[in-house]
């Protein structure tokens, strides 16, 4: 079980090699630049794996995405259930 | 549009990714200061500098909305958006900062021609 | 739990120390311990004692000095990383033959034994690049 | 496949564009050196520092090759090749240097899983 | 008329918004990491410009790739005809 | 011709600066003027004098220096872009009470007044980033 941190957008070779390597037991939090995933419901990352994908508030608020996260109904965590977080997996792997 | 001696600068990089949006708006605003016409060009992730719900977010970080607002100030007027970006983006007008023209993807290399300086960011 | 953090962007020109140093912060709050953190690749530009930021912007590595100050966190930077880049400490500029060095204690210059000493000394490693 | 203690360092980017690619081969080369089984997983543009017919280029410039052939002597044998990227990158085992393996992509996240720490560069 | 010069490949972002600012007489020169565009002569581009989009030649070689454009037929020129070039054109834009 | 040339990434960490420098000496083979060089954004840390690579690898600090010396180019480095990313002067270091500075003459931190000022009198202004 691995907890997956994306840095860099959806269209980005980081995104594609993060998801040749998800396990069927795997999360995701997106963070930084990979929050942009708020502007697109339709990222097959979403449907894919509903259920353990996130993203983080902090950086959606700074990039003024945080309404839009929550028109989609996208799940969001701050930085202190990210933590809680890597508290359940003990391998994280960052993909930038 | 044409002015003879304008300066384009192309803003095609998102806030806090890096530093490529503040120096490439410091370079905007260091010519505009020094007299020179300069438009401005939003391509891609540069677009979501405009995005006007952009909060404090995590303490320390550095906002770009006032660099924004303070363009007005320095007589950098013209902020065009690709609109074919903006709309592959998902993102609407109603979602940006005030004084934004959307331009037509097929006139984006006219752009390119009528301003004898560029400089991209 | 003990946590080790590794740091591979450079500041202002990357979110990955803001991102970490949030992280950091939030580990202990929540009671758990940071044994550490490694400045790799760019990351190695967080430890510059000459880094002047404008004054409405956040100064990284004195957050850093902070960090080590009141939660006694070990700062590592990789030395084969840091001199490629420009940063060196007192020791390193006198081997070097220069006039100047902008890595002082407690961050500390070492090789990448370190990082994966680290890794294994860990319960939790993330990296933040 | 699995050994216990094995550290997977994965490759992903290219010869020149950055450091990414020396500074993580240069970190599986410390962990081997110190007695840590070492696998290297190559995706996408890491790729290509597998090339075989990479030359001197331009002056000044230090080739990635001759660490690649440095790593056998450092016991570090296990290169896997990521089979769609190669195919997608539209390149052949047969210009890539001698001792890959080709991992089919659906076994990536079973390797993932088998190492008890990974470091992603 | 402009020199375009894209030096990331030619499935970044950066490739992208060079094409949509290409006009009907400019050239493209690739080079760094846009070199890789020699891996795949069904890049959109190749067709598209065709007699007016150039590799440069010793970034093909420290990368390995001489022998594949070669293969593929496509133009290369070395830094003295980039400069030659940078003297037709009066203005260069750069892609990153 | 005058030639004028922004550089806009680091050593080691970008090929830009390898390919600027390339670009510079071929210019001057074929008789053109190169007026300068002006390093922004994490340009400015072709600039440090502390940089210490490999022996194996080439200073590129110490190939702009030679670029400058034989061939009279202007090296100019945005003060803002610099500050910042850990990089001063003397005169800056008394400024801002430090210790110690890594930036010498030919090396000189500037305004972006004077990019403008290159893109302006240059015929032909190449970027590299």
């Amino acid at each position: 079980m691995i907890l997956h941190i994306l840095t860099k957008a959806p269209d980005s070779r980081a995104a594609t090699q993060m998801q040749q390597a998800l396990g069927n037991q795997d999360s995701v939090l997106l963070i930084e630049e990979a929050v942009t995933a708020a502007l697109n419901p339709a990222w097959a990352a979403w449907q894919k794996y509903r259920s353990r994908i996130f993203l983080l508030s902090e950086d959606l608020t700074s990039r003024g995405l945080t309404h839009i996260a929550a028109k989609h109904q996208l799940p969001t965590m701050d930085v202190d259930d990210f933590v809680a977080l890597t508290e359940q997996y003990e391998k994280t792997v960052t993909w930038y | 549009m044409a002015v003879p001696n304008a300066l384009l600068v192309i803003i095609r990089h998102a806030p806090h990714s890096s530093n490529w949006l503040r120096e490439g708006l410091d370079a905007a605003l260091v010519a505009a200061a020094f007299g020179q016409p300069v438009h401005l060009l939003f391509m891609g992730q540069g677009i979501m500098a405009l995005l006007k719900e952009q909060g404090s977010g995590a303490p320390g970080q550095k906002a770009t909305l006032p660099t924004i607002d303070m363009l007005e100030m320095y007589d950098i007027e013209q902020l065009w958006v690709s609109e074919g970006e903006l709309k592959s983006m998902q993102l609407s007008t109603g979602s940006l900062v005030e004084g934004v023209t959307l331009i037509a993807d097929q006139e984006i290399p006219g752009l390119m021609q009528q301003h004898a300086t560029i400089l991209n960011f | 739990m003990q946590y080790g953090l590794l740091v591979m962007g450079a500041p202002y020109s990357s979110p990955a120390p803001h991102s970490a140093l949030r992280f950091a912060h939030a580990i202990i709050t929540r009671g758990h311990q940071l044994a550490g953190v490694f400045f790799y690749h760019d990351g190695v530009h967080n430890a510059s004692s000459l880094m002047a930021p404008p004054q409405d912007e956040l100064n990284l590595r004195e957050a850093w000095l902070e960090l080590h100050q009141y939660h006694d966190v070990a700062l590592d930077v990789c030395i084969a990383a840091a001199l490629r880049r420009g940063l060196m400490s007192e020791s390193e500029a006198l081997r070097h033959g220069k006039q100047a060095f902008n890595i002082v204690s407690p961050f500390e210059l070492t090789g990448l034994g370190q990082l994966l000493e680290l890794q294994h000394r860990s319960d939790r490693f993330i990296t933040f690049a």
